[in-house]
Formats: structure tokens, C-alpha cells, sequence
């Protein structure tokens, strides 16, 4: 009852947040939905690093601060690979990289702390990123590198009758996207209809009862992890190819962890959706509120961006504790 | 040859917790239907029903962990509106748990002492400095607690962290945290779960010397029929959610509702 | 110190009193604190106690029983019934209700004092058949509120009562200790005795009073001694040390919390002064070795290399004896690495004398404790002579003597070996036992121990074994079986051991060994065998087995009196000796004679000089059937040593 | 095997629960403390000052104050490193703006202010734990950052956003040389490490440990999780506060923005769990880890002949502090105190292993 009010309450807040700047007449339509679209786009990797969260969390309540790292590592690796060789086969073997990843993470790290406390294994996934980013530029270099997928980078104009002015999108944007849509398909096939995605979807269910029916949760754990390594490799590979690849792409994770608070922690769709929010989100707070802000409070520039999406994770736990497709716990005495 | 036991000379008094039409549903499910009893000063009152009767649910409506969605609570002549278990903590309710909440990470005098946390007033900073009112408050509920020790015969465990004792001392020192608040009425959950027959035996006797020593009132959940009837003055008998008997010891044992529900009768 | 003044305990107490008001008299572990009470509150303490007694109805000669663990109102309870002219009587704390009920009708006990419940409800039950028991006080109040029984009261209200009486009357108490003389009987303790019913023996003020003195002036004990009481308070040890020395010299009495935390506290405590039975010495080593087991290699090598130089060398540098440079270096660092820390895990590490008694020790305890640095020292009494005969003295100890007579102490020994005993320090009578009175001390003063002993060189007393245990060899040399036997089972792989030779010959032995040691030992050499009589009847087990009884034989050869107690002939029993096969006691004594009949074909093939004999016993199993043993088996000489020899040797 | 405890028996409640009831801990405490404070100065370089023991200390009180409230109070926190740089701003603006403030006084109004802005994130804690927990955290450390960034008013408009501070003078006595800026810190810390341990020994600790552990039972015998909560969120932040004034005054002495970003606050956070959760002198413990090792890692190599790019060194003082921090968490839980409390024990034990 309560959280059928609160979450209506927050759907209105959004919406109007949304609307504002089209409804005051601070914007055009064309620049409007520009903003829109630039938000969705960096939504869709938000939505992206969330989903290799949701899955691991879903699997080993791991509350993996790694993403972050290991979407830097898998970048890094197709970067460096490709080039010395073909593309495909620089991204197979990153795949493959990942998967020996998912391995060593579960024998030298879940294993041992099988069974502690959720906030025991955060800082353990601490400590895997330090690893991992230390280990990945140790190995791959801590430049910046390109990533050529081959798309032309040029922008297009669309909808030039409707708005004027039109609206200027990046060819490799939309690749970017539809790359991102494929990925959550053939993931959302997967847990549907394979043998494999069922028996991780059991363990989400109840650990206990995953492991009475005899599915090994040491090899779920690895699949998992390999799973969430892939997701991690797609979103690298976009983000490197958009903005190259760099130590930055790592604090990606950060930016994940909101929308996974807005989501719920273990909702696939709530992390896309999550992720959409809060891409969108940011944007529109930093062009239509940050100049706003700039002025009133005489800052040294905007940069909301910056934690918007986290003071906006705070206001959902406040009100929304599970996220908007959560599940809510109930402590028994 | 006098003893101290549940017929030893005590004088039980009036009404302290009146419990009238509780009920209680999480979700769909009814925990808990118009169920009133009451307790009296400085007696044992035991609640006893087979599994998922709900005697959990009723002592967490005592001490404030579910609050009733119908029916009232009145607990010293005041008729309490949803409280919080810390508030009835304040009110001198205390309680112990059927798996052991004890703090892990401290030691079996600390966690007595926490008991005493709701008796100490003294501030922030003069606990910083600690010299002075800080330390001699400390100090004295230190005796306090130490004379608690020496009832439960813990003395060679006071400076032992929790976790490494035993099963059953681990039952007596999360007894000794609840005895050190002072409560005035004490609720057991399932105080000899998992104890052998000494282990039980011993504690019949704390619980037995508890009430007469300090006069508590004590509401007891167990599944020991033996110990129930032995050590209670009387006895509420919950069967899904309902309650089906009340009365003393022996009233209980020949109810024919309870009998059935014990056996097993289909309803 | 012949002051005449202090003559009555009452009287020392009022001393200290008044000379160390605030050093500590007494504590006592209660709470999680050592609650302490110096020698001022003390005196208040037992001034209160006494005037409420009185009040009660206590009068000069009535008696007292206190039962209970160490606490000091027991204590003060025995100086509070002094004060009056009565007469404490202390009992066993674990005594069954018959027994105390014994004690108090033959003592025609009014008063007694107990320390718990669990005490009271004892003394409820014997009130039934000892209507005479007209008031039981306790000290703890747990579980006794509602003990409605009138003749029932606290310790708090008699003394609340006391209180009362002596702001009446401040003169009562002075004139009561006034009234106190050196001869009254100050205490009365119940001796177990062997045989026939308890006797109480009285002990009066001076006895108790001069072996304190004696005691403390032999050890220089003074008022900064610590003492842990953990002994119980029925017991003469206990009286003396915790009770008498304490109230003599003026030093401080710690009682544990609990039974459970002795060894804690006595950590805490570190006792400068300690008395401790072999038993409690043996436990404690075991308990070392145990642990010891569980350290690292290098740990545990340290641990042995180091006990090794203290068995050289430990117990020489403790006598002050002349020890080589380097050992002396070594055991330096030993005493850093593993006797120092070991004195601290020990709770011994400030003991300055201890004391064990009460039944022979092994020489390897003994030297273990010695070596490590632990004054440990052996004393001979028993409760008639207030424990005070023979004491060891510093860097003159022996192992095998219970050292030289105590101060003020005259000792005889009869022709038949046993040893007699006239001193200052002795009872007055058994209570009301006129004839074993006279019995026990024959007309010239001499009380009769009982046991048999003779002087060695040094002038030390050796005590060997029960009088009427002690016969003659055929060539009229003192034959002590005890003393042989014990010797035998100070080894590990002896479990017990029955000598023969009254009116012998020689002396020839049957030994059974321990099965549980021989059998590690057999493991560790893969010597298979299928069960007890197997492995007795190897060769290589009766090569074991010989030589620890020519070890034994070497040492009895050292001493004139007993070299001709060496054991010539053994043989292994084909089963062990068993209190189900009426063999042993339920204490598990030997019953020699009963033996000695049951195995009569075994004994004429020792001294016939067979070579191996063919035996069938019926034994009784645990679950009552019954069954044969049969063995064929050997019997060994041993090498017996010549005592010029010996004498040389040593 | 240095333990003698033999006699050493506490006759009073006031000698059982003082801080260090074995006699030979306070020897070795009086040792230590006569060292630090009268050799040290004497004997040690500048350069040991500079760059070991200065920082050192000002990150053991971060530590501490971090510890008060994740390792006894169980309630997580990403963001530490926020409320260091409240303390820091707040130092500086007190200094700037109220110049006749004595620095002492302004070192505990900073704390101060850093424990109001402490309790105000606090908040979320009453409602949400653990993993939310950590996520509000975060939302301090961005949005605080922001706003030492964005806002000029706090940098004094100064034109890059960084600032310098003054030399400090307490009661004539300027702290500018190394040594008197260590004996400084030393006194300060000294001082608030006192406090942290008298606050944990008390009935507020108790409370907190209470939270930890099981905050359910913790409700049940009567406190009140808002009180526990917020005054571990209140007093923890005022230490880090502090720290943070010290850091930006003794240590760095001026600072661009992010000069207290994420890294610092996840480096408070690694030097808990290798130092040890729960125990203040864990706090010191890692706080010299992390300082020490990246040091060590720096002049190792050279030692050994081998050259290091300043790159690769940080990468592996990275590989080394993850791998360590799986480590502990596996192996030892409770850090390098752990292992120092168990040496101790077996120290006290000696020769027997238990």
C-alpha cells in the first residue's frame, strides 16, 4: 500500500522532472530531445554495467564493486589485442579472458567467503578492482587506446521536417544501442530457455533450495561471473569505441551503482530501466539545471552530473527502499 | 524439606500484561486470531502450542517486534499503542531468543553489560574523558552485572568472547543480558531448545530462582512438556494462531482441545 | 616470641589488629574482584560474629560446625567461636549427611555454620535424628529465603545481632577472649582412620599456636606472604597453613571464587607460599606435558632440551649447589625461554616454599618442580601431631626424606621401626576416646604415628611405610613392602607392584605393567601383541621391566637400612590386578595377603628358582561373566647391587 | 614468555577495567611512549618526518574515527574521505575568515562541523544498512566534492580552486619544522586515540558494538539504534574531520579540489580491514601499512638493482593492496591487530600454544 504510494509519488516527480524544461519553455523540442537521446545513450551503458551487477548479485549476493574494473580490463584487452590482430578474434580471446577471470574469481575469492556478510564481500570486490585495474594496466598499459569498430563516426540528421534545426545522432551511438539491445536478448533468452539460465534463475530464487536439487553453485558462480565478464566486455567495447580506452572507464561502476539502488538489486529490467532514468536523468539535470545553479549559487562551473544520480539513488532509498521492481525483506526476530 | 520452587511461598499479584483480541496477519497470512490473555505479577506463564501456533508471534507482539493489527496491549495499567521493541525495552520488558542473539565480537561481561546500557546516562563527553562520573557509573553497574554472573554461575567465563562457549552457557549469558536490565517481565523463547537434560535442569533452576529471587514475571515458550508443566503457574495453549486453553498446569493437561492438538485431531 | 599475651588465636588477632590494622588479612574472589579485608575489619568482622554467637546462645565449650568451601566468614567463624571459648569443628564440604551426622552427635554439636544451601538442606536431614542441632547459620542467602525454619539464620543477621550486643555491652567480647587460655582446645578435627569410626582429635591453642611458630621460624614466613586456601578447611594442612601460620605471622589468605577457577586465581593471585597433595603436583604436570604436545617443533624441542638441562642441573643451582659454568649459562636461558613462563602459567612464579605431603611423590615430580626453580619441599605430620614433624630444609632436600625434625620436635624410633614423636605441637586427646587416647600416646608422651621410618646419615627422616605393614627378612633386616612397591611404580611402566619377603630370604615381586604406557612403547618398537598377558610375557617387556627394578635396586642398595631389600626376583602378572577380582581395594591398595593366597604357586616358583611357571586364574568381567587366564610365566632374576658399591657410587 | 602475571590481582572494579590491566603492557606503553615523544624527535630524519611518520599519523586518527564507525558500529561507509575534506575546508575558512581563533580551537570547530555534516548522511542510516548503506556514502563523498569544487565561496574564489594554508601557531609555539609538526600530530593524536578507546570501553561503545553485531537484539534489551546510529556516524566523522584539517594544514599544507576524492576515502577503508576492524590500534596499524608499503614498493626494486616506472610501481602497489585486502578478509578478518593480539596471547602463554 505504502509503496504503491511512494513509488506513484516517484513516477510524478520524475515525469514532471522530465517534462519541466519542455513545459517551461526553456528549450526547443529539437535540442530537448537531442539531450534525450545523448541521456538514453549513456543510459543504455549504465543499463549495461548494471545488468553484469544485477546478474552476480542475483547469483552470489555479491555486491560487486568490480564492474567497473572489469569492464576497463575486458576494454583494455580487445584494445591491446586488436591491435595486433583481427577484431573478432582480439574480442574472442578477451572472452576467453574473462571466462579464466570468472574461474580464478571463484576458486580465490567467493570459495573462501562463501557465507559472509554481504558488506564482507563488497570490500572483497574492493579489492578485486585494486587488483584488477592494477593488474590490467600493468599488463595492457595505462595510455589511452582506441578501439575502431568501423562505423563511421560521422553524426546524421534526422527529422529535419519535424523540428527545426533536426536532430543530430551518431551512427555509431545507434550501433552502440542496437549492440545493447541484442546483448540483453540473447541474455533474456538465455535464462528462459536454456537448461543453464533456468538453474540460475533457481539459485536467484533460493540458494538453498538451487543446491537440494543438485545444481552445483560453485559452477553457477563461475557462469555467472563469465556472463556478467561478457556483458562487461560489450559495454567496454562501446564505451572504448565512443570515447577510447582509458583508466576513466573504470569509475563507470560508480555511476552503476545508483541505478541498480533505483532499480532493485536484483531486477534485470529494473537495471535497464534504472539505467535509462538515470542516463536520462543527469543530462537533463546538467544542461536545463546546472546553469540554473551556476548562476544562483555563483559556482565555478556545473558538473550535477556528477552526483546527481547518487543524491537521486538517496531520495529512492528514502522512500523506496527495494527500488522500483525490488523485493522487499522482512527481518524475522 | 523446603525448597524455593514454583509453589515455594510466592505471593502472585495482579494483572502486569493484559493481552485482549491480539490479532496478527502478515501479508494473507493469520498469525495470530483475537487471542487475550493475561499475566500476572511474579508468576511463570508459559505459552505452549505445536509448531506455526504462533508463540513466537505472540511474544514478539509482547516486547513490540510485530505490532497487532487488532486487539490491545496493556502493560502496567497503561494501554500501549505500537511500540517499539527498544521502548518496551524501556518499560522493563526483556527478553531472550530462541537462537542465541548474542554479540558475536564481545566478550560474555560486555555483553551483560549492554544490559545495563539503558541505566547509564552518563554523556558523550564524559565518557570521552572517562575519569570520574563516566568511570564510577561504570564501576557500579559493573557489580551489578558481576552479581548476575555469580547467580548464573558463569564466573569462569566473564572475560571469554561469546562465541567461544558452549551451546548451553551461551543460553545462560543471553539469560544474564536479559536479568541485567532489570526487567519486570521477562520473556523466554524456548529457553532449553537444544539442551541436553542437565543443561535443562540447571536452568529450571535459574529460571525458578530468577522469579523467586528477584520476583520477576516471566512468560516462557517451550516445547518441553515436562519442564512447562514443572515449572509454570499457568499455561496458555495457542494451536494456529487460536487460543484453545488457559489455566494452570493441570486444567491444561485435561483439556480436550489441547489434548486433540497435541495428538493430532483434524479440525 | 614467648608472649604470653598471644597464646589464643583471638589473641594474635587482636595483635594484628592493632600492630597492621590495614594489611590485607584475608581475600576472597567474589564478583570478578579479589574483595579484600585487612586485619582491622577482620577483627570487627569476628567481633560481630562472636557477640551474635553469644547471643545465640553460644557458651564457652560449646562447639561449632563449619562446612564449606575456603571463605573467610568460615574462617572467621572458627576465631569468633574461639573468642568465646568454644570449640570449631570443621567438616569435609563433600561429606554425605550420615557422616556429618556422625561428627554432630558425637561432638553434641548446639551450632552449626554452613556456607550455601546446599549445606543447609545436609544439615535439615541430620537435624532430623540430631535433635541436638539447635541452629544452622549459612553465609550465602542464594535459594534460602524461604526457609521459614526459625532455628535457620544468615551469617549477616548473627552479626547484625552481634553488632547490637557489643554497643550494649562493649567490655563482653575482652572479657570473653580474657577468659581464653593456651590449653583450651581451639579446634577439633575429625580424623578419617582407617579403621572403626572417626575420632575427633582435640587440638588445643598452644599446640596449634607453637607448630605455626615452629613452621614459620623453619621458613622465615612473614606478614607478606600470599597463600592461596583451597584446601579443605576439615583437613590439619589447611588449619596450620591457612589458619594458624596466617594468624601467627601475620599473612594474607586468598580463597578462590570457585572450584572451577582455582587455577585461575591462583594465577592471579601467585601465591608465595603454596601446599599442594602429590596428586594435585601430578595433575598439573600432566596437564604441562599434555599441552607442551600441542606447540610447534621447534617449540616443543625447546621445551624438552630445556627441561633436559634442568634435570641436570635445576635442582643443584636451587640448593646452591656447585653447578659447571656453562650449565649454569644454559639453564640462565632456560629460565627465560621455558621455566620462567612456565613458573607464570603455573600460577608459581613467586612461590618461595611450597609443601606437598600426604602420600609418597614420584621422584621425577618432585626433581621436575625442584628443577624448574619451585621450592618444592616435603613435610611429615599428621592431624594429631598439627602436620608438624619433620620438615625439609632449604638446599637440604632429599627425595626420598621428609626431612629433619621440626623445631621443638623430639623423635624416636621403636624396634619395630616405628617412628614416635614428643613435641609442643601435639593433641590433647581424641574427643571423648579416652583409650585410643591412651593407646596413641604411651606414658612417657610419646604419640605413636603408625608409621615406620628410620633416621639416614644426614640425619633425615625416611619414612617407608605403615607400621604394621613392616615385617622382617630372615636375616632380620627391616623389610618394608610399600616402600619397595612404590618405588617400582614410580616408573611409568610399572602400574602396580606386590613384594615379598617377610621372613624371607629375599625379596622376590610380582608387577603388572601398565598397559597403556608399555603398550605406546611396544607400538613405537613394532612389537605386535594381541592383548595384556601377551605383551606381559615378552621378552622385550620383561627386559624393559628389569631394568627399571634394578634402577630400583640400585637406589635401595644407597641405603644401609634397605639394601637388603632388593628385589632379587621378578615376574609379570598374567593379569592386572583388579578390585573386582578382590585383589585391590576399591582405593586400589594392594591386598598383599589376599594375593599372597590367591597366587601361593606363583610365590613358591619365585623362591624355588624356577624358571617360568604355568598359571590358570578365574577373573570376572565387567559384565559379571566370569573366565580363565592361563599363561606360562617367566620369571627373571635381577642384578642386585653390593652396598659398598653403592656407597661409592654416591 | 615476557609475561609475568603472577600477582598481579585486581582488588577493585577500577584495576580490572582499567586500559591496560597487565602490568608489563604498561611498561612497554611507558617505553613506547617515552621513546615517541622524548627520542624520536632526536634521532630521525626529516625525511622519515616528511614522508613516513607525518602522514602516518594524521591517517591512523582518519583510521580511527573510520573505525569507530564501520569497525564497532558495523555501519559501512565509501565516503570518509568527504567528511576529511569538510574538516579541511572548515579549517581553512575558520583560519581565514576568524583569524584570531587558536588553531586548537578551530581543529575541534572543524571536527565539529564535519560531524554535523557526518550526521546529516548519517540519516539514511536509520532506514537502510549494508549495501545501501554504502551507496549513500557514496552520494556524500560525490556530492561534497562537488561542492568544495563548484562553490568559491569555500576556496576563497581563488582562481584554480586550490588552497594554501598559513603556518599554524599555538600559544606562540609555530609548528613549521618537521619534528614540530610530528610532535604536534603525535600530542593530537595521542590525545583523541585516548578518547576512542575510553568511548569503545564504554557504555556508547557497547551500544555500537552492539548495532554491529546484532542489531535486532540490540533493540530488544534497549538501544535505541537512532541514538547508536547517529552518534558513530556524529563521532566518527568528527575524527575524520580533524584528520582532515591535519591533513590539509600539517600534511599538504595547500590542496587542489579532490585532494580528498574516493581513492582517500577507499584507502581509509583498506587500512581498517588490513589494520583490523574494531580495534584502534588496528587503526595505526594500517594507517603505517598504507603508508609504508607504497614507500617500500618505491625503493625495494632499487635495492634490488631493478628499475621501475613510476606507472608500473603504482600499478602493483595496487595488484599488492587488493590482493592483500582478499587476504585479510579471508584469512585474518580482524587484521594485523588480530595477529598482534595473538601473538600476544601466546606471548602470555608461552611455552604452550593454548
Amino acid at each position: 500500500m505504502k509503496r504503491n504510494r511512494n513509488l506513484i509519488i516517484l513516477c510524478v516527480f520524475l515525469l514532471a522532472g522530465l517534462i519541466m524544461p519542455l513545459a517551461t519553455g526553456a528549450s526547443d523540442p529539437g535540442f530537448y530531445i537531442e539531450v534525450l537521446l545523448g541521456g538514453l545513450m549513456a543510459g543504455v551503458l549504465y543499463s549495461l554495467v548494471a545488468l553484469g551487477f544485477v546478474l552476480i548479485f542475483k547469483a552470489s549476493g555479491v555486491f560487486n564493486f568490480a564492474q567497473g574494473a572489469m569492464v576497463l580490463f575486458a576494454a583494455l584487452s580487445v584494445a591491446r589485442m586488436a591491435e595486433v590482430m583481427p577484431l573478432w578474434l582480439a574480442t574472442l580471446l578477451a572472452i576467453g579472458i574473462m571466462i579464466a577471470f570468472a574461474f580464478i574469481v571463484e576458486r580465490l575469492v567467493l570459495r573462501p567467503l562463501v557465507n559472509q556478510d554481504p558488506v564482507v564481500l563488497l570490500m572483497a570486490t574492493l579489492g578485486v578492482t585494486y587488483f584488477l585495474n592494477g593488474f590490467g594496466q600493468a599488463v595492457w598499459g595505462s595510455d589511452i587506446y582506441e578501439i575502431n569498430l568501423g562505423i563511421a563516426k560521422e553524426p546524421v540528421m534526422i527529422l529535419q521536417n519535424l523540428f527545426q534545426g533536426g536532430i543530430l545522432i551518431n551512427k555509431d551511438d545507434v550501433a552502440a544501442a542496437v549492440a545493447a539491445v541484442v546483448l540483453v536478448a540473447l541474455l533474456a533468452l538465455f535464462f528462459q530457455k536454456t537448461k543453464t539460465g533456468r538453474a540460475l534463475r533457481a539459485v536467484a530464487d533460493d540458494h538453498l533450495a538451487a543446491q537440494s536439487i543438485g545444481i552445483p553453485l560453485n559452477r553457477i558462480w563461475v557462469i555467472v561471473w563469465s556472463v556478467a565478464g561478457v556483458v562487461a566486455l560489450v559495454a567496454g567495447v562501446i564505451w572504448g569505441a565512443k570515447l577510447g580506452v582509458q583508466f576513466s572507464v573504470s569509475q563507470v561502476a560508480l555511476k552503476a551503482l545508483p541505478v541498480v539502488i533505483l532499480g532493485g538489486f536484483t531486477s534485470i529490467p529494473g537495471a535497464i530501466l534504472g539505467g535509462l532514468i538515470i542516463g536520462v536523468g543527469e543530462k537533463m539535470a546538467e544542461v536545463f539545471l546546472a546553469p540554473i545553479a551556476v548562476k544562483a549559487f555563483d559556482l565555478a562551473g556545473g558538473g550535477i552530473e556528477n552526483w546527481f544520480a547518487y543524491v537521486l539513488a538517496l531520495l529512492f532509498l528514502l522512500v523506496l527502499p527495494e527500488g522500483l521492481f525490488g523485493e522487499k525483506h522482512i527481518d524475522r526476530v | 524439606m523446603t525448597t524455593a520452587g514454583a509453589s515455594g511461598g510466592k505471593s502472585i499479584g495482579g494483572v502486569v500484561l493484559d493481552l485482549a483480541g491480539i490479532s496478527l496477519a502478515f501479508g494473507g497470512v493469520r498469525a495470530l486470531q483475537n487471542v487475550s490473555f493475561d499475566v500476572r505479577e511474579h508468576e511463570i506463564r508459559a505459552i505452549i502450542g505445536p509448531n506455526g501456533a504462533g508463540k513466537s508471534s505472540m511474544l514478539n507482539v509482547i516486547n513490540g517486534v510485530y505490532h497487532p493489527q487488532e486487539g490491545t496491549v496493556t502493560f502496567n495499567g497503561v494501554k500501549r499503542h505500537d511500540v517499539n521493541t527498544h521502548e518496551a525495552a524501556e518499560q522493563g520488558i526483556a527478553r531472550t531468543f530462541q537462537n542465541i542473539a548474542l554479540f558475536k565480537g564481545m566478550s560474555v561481561l560486555d555483553n551483560i553489560m549492554t544490559g545495563r546500557n539503558l541505566r547509564m546516562k552518563s554523556g558523550l563527553l564524559a565518557q570521552a574523558i572517562r575519569i570520574g562520573p563516566a568511570e564510577r557509573e561504570e564501576l557500579q553497574h559493573r557489580e551489578a552485572v558481576e552479581r548476575i554472573i555469580d547467580f548464573l554461575e558463569i564466573q569462569a567465563y566473564r572475560k571469554t568472547p561469546v562465541g567461544r562457549l558452549p551451546y548451553g552457557l551461551q543460553k545462560r549469558v543471553d539469560l544474564a543480558r536479559a536479568l541485567a536490565m532489570e526487567p519486570k517481565l521477562l520473556l523466554l523463547d524456548e529457553p532449553m531448545a537444544g539442551m541436553n537434560v542437565e543443561e535443562k535442569q540447571d536452568m529450571c533452576r535459574f529460571i525458578l530462582d530468577v522469579n523467586d529471587q528477584f520476583g520477576t514475571t516471566i512468560v516462557l515458550i517451550e516445547h518441553d512438556m515436562g519442564v512447562v508443566m514443572d515449572i509454570s503457574d499457568r499455561v496458555v495453549v495457542l494451536d494456529y494462531g487460536k487460543k484453545i486453553g488457559d489455566g494452570t498446569p493441570d486444567e491444561v493437561r485435561g483439556n480436550q482441545a489441547v489434548i486433540d492438538a497435541y495428538l493430532g485431531v483434524s479440525h | 616470641m614467648s608472649d604470653r599475651s598471644l597464646d589464643t588465636f583471638p589473641r594474635l588477632l587482636l595483635q594484628h589488629a592493632a600492630v597492621r590494622p590495614e594489611h590485607p588479612a584475608i581475600r576472597e574472589k567474589d564478583l570478578g574482584i579479589w574483595q579484600t579485608w585487612n586485619w582491622s575489619q577482620v577483627a570487627a568482622e569476628v567481633h560481630a560474629l562472636a557477640c551474635g554467637l553469644a547471643e545465640l546462645g553460644f557458651r564457652r565449650g560449646d562447639s561449632l560446625a563449619i562446612i564449606g568451601d575456603n571463605r573467610p566468614r568460615l574462617y572467621w567463624a572458627m576465631t569468633a567461636a574461639q573468642c568465646l571459648g568454644g570449640i570449631p569443628v570443621p567438616m569435609y564440604q563433600d561429606a554425605v549427611a550420615q557422616e556429618l551426622e556422625y561428627v554432630l552427635q558425637d561432638a553434641g554439636i548446639r551450632f552449626a555454620i554452613a556456607e550455601d544451601q546446599e549445606q543447609v538442606d545436609k544439615l535439615i536431614e541430620c537435624r532430623g535424628r540430631s535433635p541436638g542441632l539447635e541452629h544452622i547459620l549459612y553465609d550465602d542467602p542464594r535459594g534460602l529465603r524461604h526457609y521459614q525454619q526459625a532455628y535457620i539464620r544468615s551469617l549477616d543477621a548473627v552479626q547484625e545481632l552481634g553488632r547490637g550486643r557489643s554497643a550494649k555491652q562493649p567490655e563482653f567480647i575482652t572479657a570473653e577472649i580474657e577468659q581464653g587460655k593456651a590449653e583450651d582446645v581451639a579446634i577439633m578435627l575429625y580424623t578419617s582412620g582407617t579403621t572403626g569410626k572417626p575420632k575427633g582429635v582435640c587440638i588445643t591453642h598452644a599446640a596449634l599456636i607453637n607448630a605455626a611458630r615452629g613452621g614459620c621460624g623453619f621458613d622465615k614466613l612473614g606478614p607478606d606472604e600470599e597463600i592461596l586456601s583451597y584446601l579443605p578447611m576439615a583437613w590439619v594442612g589447611d588449619n596450620l597453613f591457612s589458619y594458624a601460620q596466617s594468624l601467627l605471622a601475620g599473612f594474607t589468605v586468598n580463597c578462590p571464587e570457585s572450584g572451577e577457577t582455582v587455577m585461575t586465581d591462583m594465577r592471579e593471585i601467585g601465591p608465595t607460599y603454596y601446599f599442594a597433595p602429590p596428586r594435585v603436583f601430578e595433575n598439573l604436570l600432566t596437564q604441562v606435558m599434555i599441552r607442551i604436545e600441542d606447540a610447534g617443533a621447534v617449540k616443543r624441542w625447546m621445551f624438552h632440551y630445556f627441561m633436559e638441562v634442568a634435570r641436570r642441573c635445576g635442582a643443584e643451582i636451587l640448593d646452591g649447589k656447585h653447578v659447571a659454568a656453562g650449565d649454569r649459562l644454559l639453564y640462565t636461558l632456560g629460565n627465560v625461554l621455558v621455566y620462567g613462563p612456565l613458573r607464570n602459567v603455573l600460577g608459581m612464579s613467586r612461590v618461595r616454599v611450597a609443601y606437598t605431603a600426604g602420600a609418597a611423590i614420584g621422584p621425577d615430580l618432585f626433581r621436575f618442580y625442584r628443577s624448574i626453580g619451585i621450592n618444592l619441599k616435603q613435610l611429615y605430620g599428621s592431624t594429631e601431631t598439627c602436620a608438624y614433624v619433620c620438615l625439609q630444609r632449604d638446599g637440604q632436600i632429599k627425595l626420598d626424606t621428609v626431612g629433619v625434625p621440626a623445631p621443638g620436635v623430639e623423635i624416636k624410633i621403636a624396634d619395630s621401626g616405628e617412628v614416635l614423636v614428643k613435641s609442643g605441637a601435639m593433641f590433647k586427646e581424641y574427643y571423648k576416646r579416652p583409650d585410643a587416647t591412651a593407646e596413641s600416646i604411651d606414658a612417657a608422651g610419646y604419640f605413636h604415628t603408625g608409621d615406620a621410618g628410620f633416621f639416614d646419615a644426614d640425619g633425615q627422616l625416611k619414612i617407608i611405610d605403615r607400621a604394621k605393614d613392616v615385617g622382617k627378612l630372615a636375616n632380620g633386616a627391616i623389610y618394608a613392602p610399600n616402600y619397595i612397591e612404590n618405588k617400582l611404580k614410580f616408573f611409568s611402566h610399572i602400574k602396580e607392584a606386590v613384594a615379598f619377603g617377610h621372613g624371607r630370604d629375599m625379596v622376590c615381586a610380582f608387577v603388572n605393567i601398565d598397559i597403556g604406557a608399555v603398550g605406546n612403547w611396544a607400538e613405537r618398537r613394532n612389537i605386535p601383541y594381541s592383548g595384556y598377558t601377551d605383551l606381559a610375557q615378552k621378552p622385550e617387556v620383561y627386559a624393559l621391566v628389569r631394568e627399571c627394578v634394578e634402577k630400583a635396586n640400585a637406589e635401595l642398595a644407597l641405603d644401609p637400612a634397605l639394601c637388603a631389600s632388593q628385589v632379587h626376583r621378578f615376574l609379570i602378572l598374567h593379569k592386572e590386578l583388579d578390585p573386582d577380582d578382590d585383589e585391590l581395594t576399591r582405593t586400589r591398595k594392594v591386598r598383599r595377603s589376599f594375593i599372597a593366597e590367591k597366587y601361593g604357586v606363583l610365590i613358591d616358583a619365585l623362591y624355588s628358582g624356577k624358571a617360568s611357571q604355568f598359571i590358570e586364574t578365574q577373573v570376572k568381567f565387567e559384565d559379571g561373566r566370569t573366565g580363565k587366564v592361563s599363561a606360562e610365566l617367566r620369571i627373571e632374576e635381577v642384578k642386585t647391587y653390593p652396598p659398598a658399591t653403592a656407597q661409592k657410587a654416591a | 614468555m615476557l609475561y609475568r602475571e603472577n600477582g598481579q590481582f585486581k582488588t577493585t572494579y577500577r584495576q580490572d577495567q582499567q586500559m591496560l590491566p597487565i602490568l608489563q603492557d604498561r611498561i612497554f606503553m611507558a617505553l613506547l611512549l617515552l621513546f615517541v615523544f622524548g627520542v624520536a624527535p632526536f634521532i630521525f630524519s626529516d625525511y622519515l618526518f616528511l614522508s613516513i611518520l607525518i602522514p602516518f599519523l594524521v591517517l591512523s586518527l582518519a583510521a580511527i574515527g573510520l573505525n569507530l564507525l564501520v569497525g564497532y558500529c558495523g555501519q559501512i561507509s565509501l565516503g570518509h574521505a568527504a567528511f576529511m575534506s569538510v574538516g579541511a575546508y572548515a579549517a581553512y575558512n575558520l583560519v581565514l575568515r576568524v583569524p584570531q581563533l587558536n588553531f586548537l580551537v578551530v581543529l575541534i570547530l572543524a571536527g565539529l562541523i564535519a560531524a554535523l555534516v557526518g550526521l546529516l548522511f548519517g540519516i539514511p542510516s536509520l532506514r537502510i544498512r549494508g549495501l545501501y548503506l554504502a551507496v549513500a556514502t557514496l552520494a556524500a563523498q560525490f556530492f561534497v566534492d562537488w561542492t568544495f569544487a563548484r562553490v568559491k565561496w569555500f576556496t576563497n574564489y581563488a582562481p584554480s580552486g586550490s588552497v594554501s594554508t598559513a603556518t599554524i601557531d599555538i600559544f606562540g609555539w609555530t609548528v613549521d619544522t618537521p619534528v614540530r609538526k610530528y610532535l604536534f600530530l603525535l600530542a593530537v593524536v595521542t590525545v583523541f586515540a585516548l578518547v576512542a578507546k575510553n568511548l569503545v570501553r564504554g557504555h556508547m561503545g557497547r551500544a555500537w558494538m552492539a548495532m554491529r553485531d546484532m542489531d535486532v537484539a540490540a533493540e530488544v534489551i534497549g538501544i535505541r539504534p537512532v541514538y547508536a546510529k547517529l552518534t558513530a556516524f556524529g563521532v566518527s566523522s568528527f575524527y575524520v574531520g580533524v584528520a582532515g584539517a591535519l591533513w590539509g594544514f600539517v600534511y599538504l599544507g595547500s590542496w587542489e579540489p579532490l585532494a580528498f576524492d574516493i581513492n582517500l576515502s577507499l584507502n581509509l577503508l583498506f587500512m581498517i580491514i588490513i589494520g583490523g576492524m574494531g580495534s584502534i590500534l588496528g587503526s595505526f596499524f594500517g594507517a603505517f601499512f598504507i603508508v609504508a608499503l607504497p614507500i617500500l614498493l618505491n625503493q625495494a626494486p632499487e635495492w634490488l638493482g631493478i628499475h621501475l616506472s613510476t606507472a608500473m610501481v603504482s600499478n602493483l602497489e595496487a595488484m599488492i593492496f587488493g590482493s592483500l585486502i582478499i587476504f585479510f578478509l579471508i584469512v585474518e578478518p580482524q587484521g594485523l591487530a588480530r595477529l598482534w593480539a595473538i601473538g600476544k596471547e601466546k606471548l602470555r602463554l608461552w611455552p604452550f600454544p593454548h
